[in-house]
C-alpha cells in the first residue's frame, strides 16, 4: 500500500512513534524535578538580590525542558515538533520581550523641564 | 496500490458531494470539509450582508457634515459592528474557511482534511461566536471601535463589551481549529510524489496564513477575555487611574491584529497565484520565491506590531525598531507582485472572470500597500494616524485587495463548487462595476485623510463634504457591484451550463477529478510526478479530460489543450 | 469660524510640517514610479500575451535568480533610505527645542482645557505666538484622547495617568482646526477646536486683554508657578518639604531634571512623570535616604492642581 | 528549472508497520486517512500545533505579568509574600509526580502492560484531583484574607501599594484559573483514556490518543512549573 506522503517514507513526521522511553528514565526524570523543585523553594529562602528572580527562572526552564524532551518525548521525535515547539517558544519570548524592552525604554527622549 | 485516478463521471448528476444526501441533518451533521466549506459561504455571507448595512449606515450619516440621522452613539455603534463583523466574522474565515477548506484537500489529493469532526466543531465554534456577537448587537450594541482600546471599553463604555468581547474570544478558536487542521494536514496528508516544492502555491499561503493563526489567535482570545474580566471586576488591569497601563492592552492587541491582517491577505495572495498561472498557462516565474515570500511575510509580520502605537506614547528607541521592521515586511511583498507581473510574460493571456478580479487586485493592492509605507513611515505616520487615511488605506487592502481574491476565488473554484458555470458577461460587468465603486468610495477617503479629517467622526468640519459625498456616491455603485454576483451565481445554480472537470484548463489536482466532486474527491488517490503548474503536454498522449491509461497524474501532467472557452465546454 | 481651503492647508504652517510635507511628496513619487511602470507592464502583457487560440501552450518559462535578486534588493535599499529620512524627520517632531515655551493640556470627555504660560485657562481654543517653539505638556483625566492639529501635521496621544509631549512651531498666522482623534467615546467628534497663531505683539496684547477681564471679574490671573506654591502650603507639603533641606522628606530644590538616588541602589531622571508619580504613588520610587513616610495624594489632588505643584517644583532652582 | 520534465513516479514504499488489508476494515482507521501511520502522524503534529497555540494563550498573560513584574518590582516581592509556598510546593510535586505517571503510563501500554497503564491512569487523576482539592483550599483562604481582587480587597502593606497589589492577585486568579480549567479539561481527557483503556482499546500496535492526552497533561504541568516560581517564589522568601 502506498504511503500518503513522501516524507512519511523518510521518517515520522509526527512524534514517537516507535521509541519507548523505558520507565527507569522516566522515574529518574521524575526524582530530578522533585529535587529541582526543593532546590528552587530553598533558593527563595536565600537573599541572593536580583539574582534569586534569576534562579528561579532558570530551575523552571530547565524543569520545563526536561519534561518537554523526555516526558513528552522531543529528545526521539522527529523535527516538526521541535520546529513547532521551537517556533512556539520564540513567539512568547518576542512577545515578552519586545514589549518589556518598550516598557523599559520609554524616557529615552528627554521630557521637558530639562 | 493502485495510483491513478480513475476518469471521474462525466455527467454532473452522478453522484457528488451536494447530491450525496440532502437531509437538513445531513448538512448540519456532515464532516465532508466541501460541505463544511459551503455552510462557512452561507454563513460568511450572511455577516457580510450585516457588515455591509452597518457600512451603509456609516455612510449615510457621513452624507452631510451634520446629519443627524444617527445618533451619535447609533453611530459609533455603527462602526464598531461594522469593524467587528468585516473583520473577525467576515474576512478572516472567509478564503481560509470557505475556498481553503474547499480546495486544500483536494489540491493534496487527499480525501478530507485531517480532522473532519474538527472542521465540523470549528464551523458550529464560529457560529457561537457569532450568535453571541449578534445578541450584543440586539441588546444595544457596543461602541468602543473594533479595537477596544482601554480603558475606554474596560471602564467607560456603557454598551455590551462583554458579549462582543466573548464572541471574538470564541470565534478565535473556531480560527484556531481551521488553521490546526490546515497544518496537520499539509504535513502528513499530501498524495503520493507531491513534496513542498511542487505544492500549488495557495497551499503555501495557507499553511503560512494557518501558522500566523495559531501563533497570533490565542493571544487576542486572552486579551479580550481579559478586558471581559476586567469590566467585572474593575480591577484595572489596562486603566492607568487605577495602576494598570493602556499600552500593555495595545501591545496584546496588536501583537494579534497586525498579524491578522495577514490572516486576511496571504490566503488571497495565494489564489491570484494561482490564478495568474492558470489564466496565462504558465508556472508563476520565481516559485520558490513566492513560496518562501509567505512565510516571510508570516514572520516578520509578527515583528511589526507597534506600527500602530507610534504616537501613543512607546518610547522612541521601539518606534525607530518597529518602523524599521515594517519597512521589511513590506519586501515579500514586493517580491509577489513582481514575480506575478513576470508572469504573464510571452503567456497565453485569458481575461475571464476570475483574471479580471486578480488583475484589479495587483492595481488596488499596490495602492494599499504603498500607502501602508506612508504609515510606517514615522514623520508621516505621526501626521496621518488615526485619520481617513488609515481608513482609505485598510479597506484598500481589505476590500480592494482581500475581497477581490476572494471574489476572484470564487468565481475560479465555482465550477468546481457547482459544477455549474455561471454568466461570463455577467461576471465581466459586475467585477467592472465593483472596481469603480470601490475607487469611488474609499480613494477620496485618501484625500480627506490627508486634509486631517480624522476617523470614528460622526460629524465634520463642512469642507470634507464633497469628498464625503463621492465616497457615499460610490459605496452605492458598491453594493449594486456586490449584489450583482449574489444574483448570477444563485442563477448559475439553476440554468448554469455544466462546467467539466477542467474548465479553465488548470493543472492543479482539484480539476483532475469531478465537477462537484465526489464525497472522497478522487476516486482513487493521484500520484503526482512533476512540479505544479506545468502546461507543456507531455510527450505522451494524455487525454483530453486528464486521465491517460495507466499514465501517473498530477500536476505537471494535465493537459494544456482542454481550453475551450468555459462556455462551450458542456460537450465534454 | 471658517473652514480650512485646501489648497492653502497643502503647505503645512509649522516646521516639522514642512519636513512631513515633503517626505509625504516624496513617497507619492515613489508610489508612482513604482506602480505605473507595473501596472503598464500587466497592461501591455495582457493585451501582447492575450490567447491568441485556445489550445496555444506558451513557453514555460520558470524564473531567473538575478531578477530575484534585483526586485528584491531594489526596495530593499529604497526601504532603509525611506526608513533613514522618515527616522531623522521623526526624532525632529518628538526632541522639543529647550527654549520652547510651555503649555499645559488637559483632555477629557469631550472636551481641551490649555493652559496659557501665564495660567490662563482656555477651553477648546489654544493661541499661540507666529514663529516661536511651543511645547505642550499633555494628559487626560479618563480616557485616551489624542491633540491633532492637521495644518501643522502633528498629534499625540494624551494618556490618563502619565504626560505625553508633542511641540511644534507655528510659521504662519491663522486659525487651524483641532481635533481629538483618539476614539474617546459618545462626543469624540465634538471634541474639536482652533488654533489661533498670532503674531507675537497681538499675542500679548490678547493675553494682558484676557488676564484684564478675569480679574476685573474677580478671578486676578496667576502663574501655575504661584499657583503651585499656594498648593503646596495648603497641601501641607510644606511641613516635610523644607527647601533649605532639613524637613523629613527631601528639599525639592533644583530636583527637576536632576538624577535622584532611590532606595533600591537605581537612579532616575526626575521628569514630569516621575515627580507626578512621587506625589501620587510616592512609595513607587522611594527616595534613597528617606523613610517611605509621605502620604498618597491619588484623589486629594486635580490633574490642573498637579500641573501647578509641578511649575512650582521646576521653579525651584 | 528544466523545461522538459519526466521524472519516474515516487516509488510507493509501504510502511512496515502499517496494517494493510482493505483500508475500510483497518481497526481505528479514520475512512480518510490511507494508513495507521498516516493517521498517527496527523494526530501528533495536530497535537503540537495545538500546544503551540496553548503555549501563546498563557503567553498573553505571562506577558501581562512580567510587563507589570518589570513596572512595580517591590510590589511583586510583598504580594509574593502572602501566598502559602507550602501549599504552592506540595501542588508542583503532585503535578510532576501525575505527570510522570502518564509518561509512565504510556510506556506501559507501548509494553503491553495494560494491567498496569490503567493504575497509573488512575493515579494521575487522583494526582489532578489533588491539585485541585489544594488549589481550592488556597483559593478559599485567600477569598478570607481578602485577597481577591475587586470591591472586596483588603491590603495590610502600605496603602500605595494596594492597586498595584489588587493587580499581582488579579494575574493569580486570572492565570491559576485559567490553569485549573485546563486541569479540568486534562483530567476529563486522561478519564476518557482511562476508560477506554478499561476497555482494552489500546494496545502496542495503538495507543495514539494515550500519546496526545499525556502530551496535554505535560503541557499543563509546564504551565505549572513556570507559575508556581513566578506566583510563589519571586522576590524572594528570605526575612520571612
Ligand atoms: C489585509 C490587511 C492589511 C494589509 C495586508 C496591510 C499591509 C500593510 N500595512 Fe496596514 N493596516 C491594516 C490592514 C492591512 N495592512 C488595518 C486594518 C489597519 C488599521 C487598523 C486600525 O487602526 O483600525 C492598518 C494600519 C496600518 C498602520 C498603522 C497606522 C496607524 O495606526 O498609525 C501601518 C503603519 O505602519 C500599516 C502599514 C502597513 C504596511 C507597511 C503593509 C505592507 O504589508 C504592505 C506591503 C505592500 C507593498 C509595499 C506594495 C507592493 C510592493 C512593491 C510593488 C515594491 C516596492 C516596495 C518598496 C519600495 C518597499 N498599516
Ligand atoms: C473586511 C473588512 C471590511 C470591509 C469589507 C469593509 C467594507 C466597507 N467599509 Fe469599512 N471598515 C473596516 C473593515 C471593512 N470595511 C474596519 C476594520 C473599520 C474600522 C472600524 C473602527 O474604526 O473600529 C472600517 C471602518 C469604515 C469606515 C470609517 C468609519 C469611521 O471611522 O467613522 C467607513 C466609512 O466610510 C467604512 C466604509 C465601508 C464601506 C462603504 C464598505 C463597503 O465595501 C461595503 C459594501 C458592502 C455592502 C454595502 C453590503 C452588500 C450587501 C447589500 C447591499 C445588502 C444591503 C442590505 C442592507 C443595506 C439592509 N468602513
Ligand atoms: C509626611 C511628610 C510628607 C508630606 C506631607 C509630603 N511629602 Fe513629599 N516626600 C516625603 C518623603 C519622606 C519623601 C522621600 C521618600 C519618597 O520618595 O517617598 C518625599 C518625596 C517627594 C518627592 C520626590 C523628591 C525627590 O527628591 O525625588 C516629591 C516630588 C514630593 N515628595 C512632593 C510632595 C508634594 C507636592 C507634597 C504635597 C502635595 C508632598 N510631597 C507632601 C514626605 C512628605
Ligand atoms: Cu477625545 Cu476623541
Ligand atoms: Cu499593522
Amino acid at each position: 500500500m502506498a504511503t500518503h506522503s513522501p516524507e512519511t517514507t523518510h521518517g515520522h513526521e509526527g512524534g514517537t512513534a516507535h521509541h519507548v522511553t523505558s520507565s527507569r528514565l522516566l522515574i529518574m526524570t521524575g526524582g530530578a524535578l522533585l529535587v529541582l523543585t526543593v532546590l528552587t523553594v530553598a533558593a527563595s529562602f536565600i537573599d541572593l538580590g536580583a539574582l534569586n528572580d534569576v534562579v528561579a527562572l532558570v530551575i523552571a526552564i530547565t524543569k520545563a525542558l526536561l519534561i518537554i524532551f523526555i516526558f513528552m518525548g522531543l529528545r526521539w521525535s522527529t523535527q516538526i515538533p521541535r520546529l513547532l515547539s521551537l517556533v512556539g517558544l520564540f513567539m512568547l519570548l518576542l512577545l515578552i520581550i519586545a514589549t518589556l524592552s518598550e516598557l523599559l525604554t520609554r524616557v529615552w527622549v528627554p521630557l521637558p523641564g530639562h | 496500490m493502485a495510483s491513478v485516478a480513475l476518469p471521474a463521471p462525466r455527467k454532473t448528476t452522478s453522484r457528488n458531494y451536494l447530491n450525496a444526501a440532502t437531509t437538513v441533518k445531513s448538512w448540519l451533521l456532515t464532516t465532508d470539509h466541501k460541505r463544511i466549506a459551503i455552510l462557512y459561504l452561507i454563513s460568511i455571507s450572511v455577516m457580510f450582508v450585516l457588515g455591509g448595512a452597518a457600512a451603509g449606515l456609516i455612510r449615510l450619516q457621513l452624507l452631510t457634515p451634520n446629519n443627524t440621522l444617527l445618533t451619535y452613539d447609533a453611530y459609533n455603534k455603527s462602526f464598531t459592528m461594522h469593524g467587528v463583523i468585516m473583520v473577525f466574522f467576515f474576512l478572516i474565515p472567509s478564503i481560509p474557511a470557505v475556498l481553503g477548506n474547499f480546495i486544500l484537500p483536494m489540491q493534496l489529493g487527499a480525501k478530507d482534511l485531517a480532522f473532519p469532526r474538527l472542521n465540523l466543531l470549528s464551523w458550529y465554534v464560529y457560529m457561537v461566536g457569532a450568535i453571541f456577537t449578534l445578541v450584543a448587537l440586539l441588546w444595544g450594541g457596543v461602541d468602543t471601535g473594533w479595537t477596544f482600546y482601554t480603558p475606554y471599553s474596560t471602564q467607560y463604555s456603557a454598551t455590551a463589551v462583554i458579549p462582543v468581547g466573548l464572541g471574538v474570544f470564541i470565534v478565535g478558536f473556531s480560527s484556531i481549529l481551521t488553521g490546526l487542521n490546515f497544518i496537520a494536514t499539509i504535513h502528513t496528508m499530501r498524495a503520493p510524489g507531491l513534496t513542498w516544492f511542487r505544492l500549488p502555491l495557495f497551499i503555501w499561503a495557507l499553511y503560512a496564513t494557518s501558522l500566523v493563526i495559531m501563533l497570533g489567535t490565542p493571544v487576542i482570545s486572552i486579551t479580550v477575555l481579559m478586558v471581559a474580566i476586567d469590566r467585572i471586576l474593575h480591577v484595572g488591569i489596562f486603566d492607568p487611574a487605577l495602576g494598570g497601563d493602556p499600552l500593555l492592552f495595545q501591545h496584546l492587541f496588536w501583537f494579534y491584529s497586525h498579524p491578522a491582517v495577514y490572516i486576511m491577505i496571504l490566503p488571497t495572495m495565494g489564489v491570484i497565484s494561482e490564478i495568474f498561472a492558470t489564466f496565462s498557462r504558465k508556472p508563476v516565474f520565481g516559485y520558490p520565491f513566492v513560496a518562501m515570500s509567505s512565510l516571510a511575510i508570516a514572520i516578520l509580520g509578527f515583528l511589526v506590531w507597534a506600527h500602530h502605537m507610534f504616537v501613543a506614547g512607546i518610547s522612541a528607541q521601539s518606534a525607530l525598531i518597529f518602523s524599521f521592521l515594517t519597512y521589511l515586511v513590506a519586501i515579500p511583498s514586493a517580491v509577489k507582485t513582481f514575480n506575478w507581473t513576470a508572469t504573464l510574460y510571452k503567456g497565453s493571456i485569458s481575461l475571464d472572470t476570475p483574471m479580471i478580479y486578480a488583475l484589479s487586485f495587483i492595481g488596488i493592492f499596490l495602492i494599499g500597500g504603498f500607502t501602508g509605507l506612508f504609515l510606517a513611515s514615522l514623520g508621516t505616520d505621526i501626521h496621518l494616524t488615526m485619520t481617513y487615511f488609515i481608513v482609505a488605506h485598510f479597506h484598500y487592502i481589505m476590500v480592494g485587495g482581500a475581497i477581490f481574491g476572494f471574489l476572484a476565488g470564487l468565481h475560479y473554484w465555482w465550477p468546481k463548487m457547482t459544477g455549474k458555470m455561471y454568466s461570463e458577461f455577467w461576471g465581466r460587468i459586475s467585477s467592472v462595476v465593483i472596481f469603480i465603486g470601490f475607487n469611488m468610495t474609499f480613494f477620496p477617503q485618501f484625500i480627506a485623510g490627508y486634509w486631517g479629517m480624522p476617523r470614528r467622526y460622526h460629524t465634520y468640519a463642512p469642507e470634507y463634504q464633497i469628498l464625503n459625498v463621492l465616497s457615499t456616491a460610490g459605496a452605492t455603485i458598491l453594493a449594486v457591484g456586490y449584489i450583482l454576483p449574489v444574483i448570477y451565481l444563485l442563477a448559475s445554480l439553476r440554468n448554469g451550463k455544466p462546467a467539466g472537470n477542467n474548465p479553465w484548463g488548470a493543472t492543479t489536482l482539484e480539476w483532475q477529478t469531478s465537477s462537484p466532486p465526489p464525497t472522497y474527491n478522487f476516486l482513487k488517490t493521484p500520484i503526482v510526478t512533476d512540479a505544479v503548474y506545468h502546461f507543456h503536454l507531455p510527450a505522451g498522449d494524455i487525454a483530453v479530460d486528464g486521465h491517460g491509461d495507466g499514465q501517473a497524474l498530477g500536476p505537471g501532467s494535465a493537459p494544456a489543450t482542454p481550453a475551450l472557452p468555459a462556455k462551450t465546454t458542456d460537450e465534454r | 469660524m471658517s473652514a480650512e481651503s485646501f489648497w492653502s492647508y497643502l503647505f503645512a504652517k509649522s516646521t516639522t510640517g514642512r519636513q512631513v510635507d515633503i517626505l509625504f511628496w516624496t513617497l507619492i513619487l515613489v508610489t508612482l514610479a513604482f506602480s505605473i511602470p507595473i501596472v503598464g507592464t500587466l497592461t501591455y502583457f495582457v493585451f501582447k500575451y492575450r490567447r491568441k487560440s485556445p489550445d496555444e501552450v506558451p513557453p514555460q518559462i520558470h524564473g531567473s535568480n538575478l531578477l530575484e535578486i534585483t526586485w528584491t534588493g531594489i526596495p530593499l535599499i529604497m526601504a532603509l533610505g525611506f526608513f533613514f529620512f522618515s527616522a531623522t524627520t521623526y526624532l525632529h517632531m518628538v526632541v522639543p527645542p529647550a527654549n520652547a515655551m510651555d503649555i499645559w493640556v488637559i483632555g477629557k470627555q469631550w472636551m481641551w482645557k490649555t493652559q496659557q504660560p501665564d495660567g490662563q485657562w482656555e477651553i477648546n481654543e489654544l493661541h499661540v505666538p507666529v514663529n516661536t517653539p511651543v511645547r505642550l505638556t499633555m494628559t487626560s483625566q479618563d480616557v485616551i484622547h489624542a491633540f491633532y492639529i492637521p495644518a501643522f501635521r502633528t498629534q499625540w496621544d494624551v494618556l490618563p495617568g502619565r504626560y505625553s509631549t508633542m511641540w511644534f512651531q507655528a510659521t504662519e498666522v491663522g486659525t487651524y482646526h483641532l481635533y481629538c482623534s483618539v476614539y474617546c467615546g459618545t462626543e469624540h467628534s465634538e471634541m474639536v477646536g482652533w488654533v489661533t497663531v498670532m503674531d507675537p505683539g497681538d499675542y500679548e496684547k490678547w493675553l494682558a486683554g484676557k488676564a484684564a477681564t478675569a480679574s476685573a471679574a474677580g478671578q486676578p490671573v496667576q502663574t501655575p508657578a504661584q499657583q503651585g506654591e499656594a498648593l503646596f502650603q495648603s497641601n501641607g507639603c510644606a511641613t516635610c518639604h523644607v527647601q533649605a533641606g532639613g524637613g523629613i522628606g527631601p528639599s525639592l530644590k533644583g530636583v527637576a531634571g536632576s538624577q535622584v538616588q532611590l532606595e533600591d541602589g537605581s537612579t532616575v531622571t526626575a521628569d514630569d512623570t516621575y515627580l507626578r508619580e512621587s506625589i501620587l504613588q510616592p512609595a513607587a520610587k522611594v527616595v534613597k535616604g528617606y523613610p517611605n513616610v509621605m502620604p498618597s495624594f491619588q484623589g486629594r489632588v486635580t490633574e490642573e492642581q498637579i500641573i501647578a505643584l509641578l511649575a512650582y517644583i521646576k521653579s525651584l532652582k | 528549472m528544466a523545461q522538459q520534465v519526466a521524472r519516474p513516479t515516487v516509488p510507493a514504499v509501504p510502511r512496515a508497520a502499517a496494517p494493510i488489508e482493505a483500508e475500510h476494515h483497518v481497526e481505528h482507521l479514520g475512512h480518510h486517512y490511507e494508513s495507521l501511520d498516516q493517521q498517527h502522524h496527523a494526530n501528533m503534529v495536530g497535537m503540537w500545533v495545538f500546544l503551540m497555540t496553548e503555549i501563546l494563550l498563557f503567553g498573553g498573560l505571562f506577558c501581562a505579568y512580567f510587563y507589570y513584574f518589570a513596572a512595580y518590582h517591590e510590589v511583586w516581592m510583598e504580594a509574593t509574600r502572602l501566598q502559602n509556598i507550602v501549599a504552592g510546593t506540595i501542588n508542583t510535586a503532585v503535578l510532576i509526580i501525575s505527570s510522570m505517571f502518564v509518561a509512565l503510563a504510556i510506556w506501559a501500554v507501548q509494553t503491553n502492560r495494560i494491567r498496569m497503564a490503567q493504575i497509573l491512569l488512575a493515579l494521575t487523576i487522583v494526582c489532578g484531583l489533588i491539585f485541585l482539592v489544594i488549589k481550592g483550599y488556597e483559593y478559599y483562604s485567600h477569598f478570607t484574607e481578602g485577597l481577591v481582587p475587586g470591591a472586596m480587597f483588603q491590603w495590610e502593606g502600605p496603602a500605595e501599594m494596594k492597586r498595584p497589589a489588587q493587580l499581582f492577585f488579579w494575574l493569580y486568579w486570572v492565570m491559576t484559573g485559567l490553569h485549573a480549567a485546563h486541569m479540568v479539561i486534562g483530567i476529563s481527557i486522561i478519564g476518557f483514556i482511562l476508560y477506554k483503556t478499561m476497555k482494552r482499546t489500546y494496545s502496542p500496535a495503538y495507543f495514539t490518543p494515550v500519546e496526545l492526552g499525556g502530551l496535554y497533561w505535560h503541557l499543563i504541568d509546564i504551565v505549572w512549573v513556570f507559575l508556581f516560581p513566578m506566583l510563589y517564589l519571586m522576590g524572594g522568601h528570605y526575612g520571612q
